[in-house]
């Protein structure tokens, strides 16, 4: 059996595996045979397609004689679709095992059982499909699932307004895709990949392409200025879906956007490559300094995704810019950097999230002001959360620093780029780029310091418990993997070689050749990274510092009250809250724009009561451009609306005037 | 095979009449009801009997060919289920009062009257005869719109009343057009009617008046189509009547004057002179599909909100066959098949909601999927699959009018695209209240079938996935037929 | 035997590190206070306070958790693996290559990570202030470090530093507009990181002001030893850095004879000297600014960093 | 010209009917108005019964008698009675000022005319003119509706429309079905006077309240 027809019958299983829920969600033992169900089939389903990348399986298609007629359904795998089936299994299978345990505190697992292995299966299919119609499908399909999970807590009114504004936002994405489609399938209809392909357009064309798939792809993926629909979602569905949704849907985008512009659209515009770039240098920057401001720990998780979409967009827009200008390996690089960057984020992201949905658990809070203290509460789940952070602040040796110095050492080879507006551009992408990551430092800083560090600040935060054995696994199986990509980054790199070889004609020099394992951008620059070793080093002089300190100074500890310059005060309000430790980033860089709005309510002197400071941050996108649009549309439904109540006589006069308005029409025409 | 297409079409014209005189005449609701199930089962027989048919009928008066085959057992196959549906939905109505044995008998009497109108204007080779038969329909449906005789019920259907004859005048208006346009090149008598030898001489007829009498169909017509500004009648028509007809009504009514439409345009292609119907259908399309989405959005009722969701929706198909060439035409058919399918099963759910809620208030109904789980989980479905999101059928036809516009008018496909996520962010903003949320009104468990509601979306979330290649094969045919 | 040799470089430059930092930071002490006209403390007095620190037993609050006590440890690796890969005396080391400028940045980011959650670990207002102020100079600092490091790795085409320092030894590059700039704000960026005047002021434990010592209030003891110890390296790091970018014509090539290491070795003192100096002078002519005022100063740094990576291209197409 | 009598003759009734739509347009009174609707329904039998002796169809007979019976004895009688019984025979319900209304009506007779002139003289000149005159007739009819408030006046309006689709339908020569079609309007119309009666409390359109409708679906706004 060729691995696609088995990847096809894994998504077959998968939507069996949705079907049982359905016949059997009431009853008690669904959960644990859903997840378990979903999780064996998506562990074949990755070790198939990591098969397929390494190059152990043949890539294959196959034809069904479903969806649309006389086109029939194509799907295919190669090495492009097999890396991201990779990253979604792996994803499903990790978020799987976590609700095994995590489930378990569902309210209503009915509502939550059925959609999860469909979401899976729809994302699955999008990856395979080989033709626009079934590609579409599926991936309304996933939105349409993944949308049900999301209202899957439908009491509260904030859930159901996520999922409206998600839903009205895939379908901006979806038919800007088919508009999309349209374009490249032309006026007769060749709608398979392999018919697009072979299709000839001009630049121009393929640049509108390119725009309606940023459109398409990027509302799903959350690019500036279609991501608002993200931070409401995202947080509403429960926390391992919300899990998937971040860490591995936005990145199915990503794949739809790879496959489009650089596999179908043809030769493109050099100003293509330069609008990714300022679209991703946008999302990175703004959505870090949203999520900064958040004190949500889903939403601030959520913005923070957005953030590093916007980092895989940089680096896809390098790959497009170096490869209109023909510069292959650079344009390798740079596609290596986002590939590896998708990988890395869906896997520290999935386990932020793991994390905050075993706090949600055990305080049933989201509210960072309301937390603290956790690290004593629930060690095991402190340090996973802070190997998290430390993965998506980009520090050595965790696996985000490895994609971000990557792309940092793709926009070094910007001067070579023949465009001047791109050669100025690029550095400043860059120092976009290098910004966004300091402020996501600052970002996790504050979550793990605010959340786990410091002293319970509600009664729910001090009495909290770890919790179970299968959300622990999940989030330590995602711990290690970070710390696997971190170190030994060359191995994955040799594996996206054939995507980068298919898409851009170049390729990094093989890594696993190198001595120690290191990993070198470019067979001509002297940069060099060796994760492993830094990580040895660190190792080694912290346990050598601490040996000598132990050895020959005192190892003698006591405890005592906090010095706190001797103003100890007992009540943990007088902790820096999130929104304070926020608060000079923010008269940094929000004062002076619209989107953060303080207020002290200070009382006369004499008065007793307490100063009260509020802070309202809000998203400038909505107040700028959805709420004009929707206010637009109320206004035109109520104008229209008055045609609803007129008399029958008004009603004979609109047929009137239409019937005289043709026949004047015909006397003056023909 | 057993009957031959030509007994098939009597068949399709006789069961109704006769039902209809039996069911007149025949007391007591429950044995009346089963009888026009029985009927309307054995009218959709019948016309599969068409479908199987070996010869094609080609008389003066009546013919089949695959295009009114395509017509006729989508019509046939809801005003079956839809008999189902409404047998099991008037046993309610009688109980709560709203309605008493002589109108039920009267109204099922009608009902086979109604189904009887639409297959002869199917089924009618001459023009004259197809306008008899659709303002038959016509008629019966005004009347079982003001079946209930309460005030706002009587309103609508006096409205439907005046709209709709305004309608007919106009529509034989353009009939008589036509045979005049006819008759120096046929020759007097009933030649000039027969829609057959008309549209083999088309060629030859006076461009002038063709022109004035599409323009005229058009207007008559499409009054019944619901294209907007012409719609006024139809929310209404839809809110107050009893909810099986506005099932049919949306699920029929519409498509048949649609048919006739079309049976014009072909008309009026076939002569080179002629102006092209293609830009003006294209217009009415839009312009319905963008109003009726704007509408959509201020809605109270329910029903009147999936009326609404009718028009756009004759927009869209409108839209599509104006369009015209093989893609556009077949996602027509297709997106006409799957909308009276959709939409009758939508009609289905709401008809038991409303039941069980005792009100048709969107705001006075919440939490559906909590309460009843089947009607909630299938009015999501229905809106899922009526706003044109896969894996349903609207989604397939949807994709094929978007892409094959696009590719020849962007602007008109950009026009288009907005206007379908107009109404899909008006369904779902209703549809968040009606099925989600915290419960309001009865809870009280609704002992109504829900075959004929759960058979409806199936066929449609099969259609979505995979047409079979006989269906495809046939739609082609008519697209080429339509040109 | 070249291993041996070439591991035997790289160890002494570890340890040289190691030892030389408290001596700078002692030095700059000194030459402060007879700038000040005070006799000021002996210059080895860093080195007896780490030791008295190190004799001491600790004091952790009741609510620390273990990151209080692991992250000293943590903050002094990081910092030493970063200075250990700056080429002080000569080029080329055994590991050099096992990390670039751009690793070392991170490296030191992630000092600076820990040291923030320390801050916040036993709960208290002081830390909570320093964590906060700390990361908000990051956010300037690190992306105008990283601009800067785009200006030098633009005209070396590697951000290797052995490389750089390589090819700016040999007078090719030539003098650019834009590698001043780059200096420039290299140094600003140094004075932030480091935590001195006009930044932060090391000397001070004035409540509303303090960024650095606000945040290791809580310390004592060895952990208090190893962050002081951390933060002199820092400063050497950042000293050497600007030596071996700068000054680089001192430094031995990595096949290069002992003498030449040995000589290396004394320049190396001498520009640790000279750097010093002028940071100290640089210290007392100036006030220290308000926090709120910081981003102008080091979004200056920014400024300079982006501007300089610009005008390589005029200059380069000239 | 061989039948340029009939041709005459057909001309002259045809015209007088468009006449008589335009008096109609102008009349106040809803007794003047209905006895000009009974006169151009005798003149639609007469041009009618005209068209049965040219074509010698004897059926078209039966299509002249109807309205001859119906049209213009039944339904002007029926319908004074009603005016009476809801006294409101002294109403003035023109929704436009008669001028305009002139003006209109001037514009429409036009606009049929030119579509209609634009057939080619080949076809039959008969055919011709009486369908310019049957097409301004029933947009005349039209106008009436969309002009007049009264439900009776409606009514009224509607038949002389449908005056003018059998003026048409008799002047397209071996067209069958007439008289079926006639009937079926006869039949519509006496829907149109049963629903008058029904709503007799209501009588007018602009108060037929739909907005009776709409505030009961809570829908207004």
């Amino acid at each position: 059996m060729t691995s696609v027809a088995f990847l096809m019958l894994c998504a077959a299983a998968l939507l069996g595996a949705a079907a049982l829920a359905i016949a059997c969600a009431r009853t008690h033992a669904a959960t644990s045979m859903v997840y378990g169900t979903t999780l064996a089939i998506t562990v074949t389903a990755a070790l198939v397609s990591i098969a397929v990348l390494v190059g152990l399986a043949a890539p294959a298609g196959l034809v069904l004689p479903i969806g649309l007629p006389w086109t029939g359904a194509h799907f295919r795998i190669d090495a492009l679709s097999a890396f991201f089936l990779a990253v979604i299994n792996v994803g499903g299978a990790a978020a799987s095992l976590y609700a095994l345990g995590y489930g378990e505190h569902e309210d209503e697992p009915h509502r939550v059982l059925p959609f999860f292995p469909a979401f899976l299966a729809g994302m699955n299919l999008v990856v395979l499909a080989n033709d626009a119609f079934s590609y579409l499908l599926s991936w309304e399909f996933m939105s349409l699932a993944s949308w049900a999970l999301v209202i899957a807590h439908h009491h509260d009114p904030e859930n159901r307004r996520a999922g409206f504004v998600y839903l009205i936002m895939a379908g901006i994405g979806t038919l800007a895709l088919l508009l999309g489609f349209g374009l490249l399938a032309g006026a007769d209809g060749n709608y398979t990949f392999e018919a697009i392909r072979a299709g000839t357009r001009t630049p121009l064309t393929a640049a509108i392409v390119l725009v309606l798939v940023l459109i398409g792809a990027g509302s799903k993926a959350g690019l500036v200025p279609l991501h608002a629909w993200l931070p409401l979602a995202h947080p509403a569905a429960p926390s391992h879906v919300s899990a998937l949704m971040s860490g591995v849907m936005t990145k199915v985008a990503v794949y739809g956007f790879v496959r489009i512009v650089f596999d179908l659209a043809g030769p493109l515009p050099w100003w293509s490559g330069a609008l990714v770039l300022a679209v991703g240098g946008l999302s990175a920057v703004l959505g870090v300094l949203q999520a900064l401001m958040q004190d949500d720990t889903k939403r601030l998780l959520a913005y923070s995704t957005i953030e590093n979409i916007g980092i895989v967009f940089i680096g896809l827009g390098l790959a497009l810019a170096f490869r209109t200008n023909a510069m292959e390996a650079a344009a390798a690089l740079a596609m290596t950097a986002a590939l590896l960057h998708v990988l890395n984020h869906s896997l520290f992201k999935s386990l932020l999230f793991f994390g905050a949905g075993a706090v949600l658990v055990a305080t049933g809070e989201r509210n960072m002001d309301r937390l603290g203290g956790l690290i004593h509460r629930m060690p095991v789940t402190s340090f996973l959360f802070l190997v998290g952070c430390t993965a998506i602040s980009a520090l050595p040796p965790l696996n985000g620093f490895v994609s971000e110095w990557l792309t940092f050492q793709a926009i070094l080879l910007s001067p070579d780029l023949s465009q001047w507006a791109l050669k100025i551009m690029v550095p400043a992408i860059g120092g976009l780029l290098a910004l966004a990551a300091a402020l996501a430092g600052a970002t996790f800083v504050k979550m793990f310091g605010i959340a786990f560090l410091g002293r319970p600040r509600s009664n729910e935060a001090a009495t909290a418990g770890e919790v179970d054995r299968f959300s622990l696994a999940a989030m330590v199986l995602l711990a290690l993997l970070c710390l696997i990509t971190g170190i030994v980054p060359g191995f994955f790199i040799d594996a996206v070689a054939p995507i980068t070889r298919q898409f851009t004609g170049g390729a990094l020099p093989l890594q696993a050749s190198l001595p120690w394992l290191t990993i070198m951008p470019a067979a001509t620059s002297e940069s060099s990274y060796n994760g492993l070793l830094v990580f040895l080093f660190i190792a080694i002089s912290a346990m050598l510092a601490v040996w000598a300190i132990h050895r020959f100074a005192s190892h003698a500890i006591r405890r005592g009250p906090a010095w706190d310059c001797g103003f100890p005060d007992p009540s943990p309000l007088t902790q820096y809250s999130g929104s304070s430790f926020a608060q000079p980033i923010r008269r940094v860089f929000l004062a002076r724009t619209s989107a953060t709005h303080e207020e002290v309510a200070m009382p006369p002197p004499g008065d007793t009561r307490p100063a009260r400071f509020s802070l309202a941050v809000s998203d400038p996108v909505w107040t700028w451009l959805y709420l004009p649009f929707a206010g637009a549309i109320e206004f035109a439904s109520l104008q229209l609306n008055h045609l609803q109540f007129l008399t029958i006589r008004r009603y004979l006069s609109l047929v009137f005037f239409s019937l005289v308005s043709l026949l004047l029409v015909l006397a003056i025409w023909s | 095979m057993i009957i031959s297409a030509s007994t098939g079409v009597i068949a399709i014209l006789v069961i109704p009449v006769v039902a209809a005189a039996i069911l007149a005449a025949l007391p007591g609701y429950r044995i009346s009801a089963r009888l026009n199930v029985l009927a309307s089962g054995l009218t959709f027989l019948a016309s599969l009997s068409l479908f199987f048919g070996d010869q094609p009928v080609r008389g003066p008066y009546l013919f089949v060919d695959d295009l009114n085959i395509a017509f006729i057992v989508l019509n046939t196959f809801v005003g079956f289920t839809t008999s189902v549906f409404s047998a099991s939905y008037i046993g309610h109505e009688l109980d709560s009062g709203r309605l008493t044995p002589v109108y039920l008998r009267f109204y099922h009497a009608m009902y086979q009257v109604m189904i009887g109108g639409m297959n002869l204007a199917l089924t009618a080779n001459n023009i004259g005869l197809m306008w008899v038969g659709i303002e038959l329909a016509t008629l019966t449906t005004v009347l079982m719109v003001g079946i209930y005789r309460t005030h706002e019920a009587l309103e609508a259907a006096w409205k439907y009343f005046i709209l709709g004859s305004v309608g007919i005048g106009l529509a034989l208006f353009g009939t008589i057009l036509v045979y005049m346009a006819a008759l120096p090149v046929v020759g007097e008598g009933i030649g000039g009617m027969v829609w057959t030898v008309l549209v083999s001489r088309a060629a030859q007829f006076d461009p002038a008046l063709i022109n004035v009498a599409f323009i005229f169909l058009l207007l008559g017509y499409g009054t019944k189509v619901g294209l907007a500004p012409l719609h006024a009648w139809l929310p209404d028509a839809h809110a107050e009547g009893p909810t099986p007809i506005s099932a049919v009504l949306s699920g029929l009514l519409l498509n048949v004057a649609l048919y006739a439409v079309l049976r014009f345009k072909i008309l009026l292609a076939a002569n080179p002179g002629a102006i092209a119907p293609g830009p003006l259908m294209v217009t009415l399309g839009l312009v319905s599909l963008l109003f009726a989405a704007f509408m959509l959005y201020r809605r109270r009722d329910i029903k009147r909100l999936f009326a609404y969701s009718s028009i756009e929706h004759m927009g869209i198909i409108t839209f599509a066959f104006g369009m015209g060439g093989p893609v556009a035409n077949f996602a027509g058919l297709l997106h006409m098949a799957m909308h009276s399918l959709t939409k009758s099963g939508i009609f289905f759910a709401v008809g038991h909601i409303a039941q069980i809620k005792g009100t048709q208030k969107i705001a006075d109904i919440r939490g559906l999927t909590q309460t009843h789980p089947w009607l909630g989980w299938s009015l999501v479905i229905g809106v899922v699959a009526i706003a044109g999101l896969p894996p349903f059928g609207v989604f397939m036809s949807e994709f094929l009018v978007v892409s094959s516009t696009f590719a020849r008018q962007p602007v008109l496909a950009i026009l288009l695209v907005f206007g379908i996520l107009l109404a899909l962010g008006a369904l779902f903003q209703h549809l968040g209240g009606l099925a989600f949320g915290e419960p309001t009104g009865s809870i009280k468990p609704s002992d109504a079938s829900y075959v004929p509601m759960v058979v409806h979306f199936g066929l449609v979330l099969i259609a979505g996935i995979y047409l079979p290649a006989t269906l495809v094969a046939w739609f082609r045919n008519v697209a080429e037929i339509l040109g | 035997m070249e291993l041996i040799s070439a591991l035997l470089v790289q160890m002494m430059q570890m340890l040289l590190v190691l030892a030389a930092a408290p001596l700078l930071t002692g030095f700059v002490r000194k030459v402060k206070a007879r700038l000040l006209r005070r006799r000021g403390p002996p210059i080895i007095q860093p080195y007896r306070d780490i030791l008295r620190l190190l004799k001491k037993e600790v004091v952790v609050a009741d609510n620390a958790s273990w990151i209080f006590r692991v992250a000293p440890y943590v903050i002094f690796a990081t910092t030493w693996v970063a200075a250990a890969l700056v080429p002080t005396f000569a080029t080329g080391l055994l590991f050099s290559w096992s990390a670039d400028l751009i690793a070392i940045i991170a490296l030191l980011a992630s000092a600076r990570f820990f040291l923030a959650l320390a801050g916040m670990d036993v709960g208290t207002a002081f830390g909570g202030i320093g964590s906060s102020r700390e990361v908000m100079i990051a956010s300037l600092a690190e992306p105008a470090m990283l601009l800067i490091v785009f200006t030098m790795a633009l005209v070396a085409r590697s951000t290797q530093l052995s490389v750089v320092a390589d090819l700016f030894s040999t007078f090719g590059v030539g003098l650019r507009v834009s590698l001043g700039m780059a200096l420039l704000g290299l140094i600003i960026v140094a004075i932030a990181e480091n935590g001195r005047i006009p930044v932060d002021n090391p000397a001070t434990h004035l409540e509303l002001t303090m960024v650095h010592e606000a945040m290791v209030l809580e310390y004592s003891g060895r952990h208090l030893a190893m962050i002081e110890l951390a933060a002199a390296v820092k400063l050497l790091l950042y000293v050497s850095l600007i030596g071996c970018i700068f000054l680089p014509w001192t430094l031995a090539g990595p096949d290069s004879p002992t003498a030449a290491h040995l000589a290396g070795f004394i320049l190396y003192l001498g520009k640790l000297a000279a750097l010093g100096f002028m940071l100290a002078v640089f210290e007392t002519a100036i006030a220290k600014m308000r926090v709120f005022r910081l981003p102008d100063f080091v979004g200056g740094a920014l400024m300079l960093g982006l501007l300089g990576t610009l005008l390589l291209f005029v200059s380069r197409s000239l | 010209m061989a039948y340029g009598l009939s041709f005459d003759v057909a001309h002259l009734l045809a015209g007088s009917l468009v006449l008589v739509s335009f008096l109609m347009i102008t009349q106040h009174r809803l007794y003047s108005l209905l006895n000009a609707f009974a006169l151009q329904a005798v003149l639609l039998s007469a041009s009618v019964a005209w068209q049965a002796y040219v074509q010698h169809a004897p059926h078209l007979y039966v299509t002249a008698f109807i309205a001859l019976v119906f049209k213009a004895i039944i339904v002007p009688v029926g319908l004074h009675r009603i005016i009476q019984r809801l006294g409101i025979h002294r109403e003035i319900e023109t929704v436009i000022g008669s001028g305009i209304t002139m003006l209109v009506g001037m514009g429409l007779v036009a606009l049929s005319m030119t579509v209609m002139l634009k057939v080619t003289p080949e076809a039959d000149p008969l055919a011709r003119e009486d369908l310019a005159f049957a097409l301004s007739v029933v947009l005349l009819g039209l106008l009436m509706m969309v002009s007049r408030r009264n439900a009776v006046s409606q009514v009224v309006g509607f038949m002389s429309l449908e005056n003018g689709l059998v003026l048409a339908a008799a002047g397209a020569r071996g067209m069958p079905l007439v008289v079926e079609i006639s009937v079926a309007f006869s039949v519509l119309i006496a829907f149109f006077v049963i629903g008058v009666f029904l709503f007799r409390i209501r009588e007018r359109f602009d108060t037929v309240d739909v907005q009776a409708l709409d505030r009961f679906r809570g829908e207004r706004r």
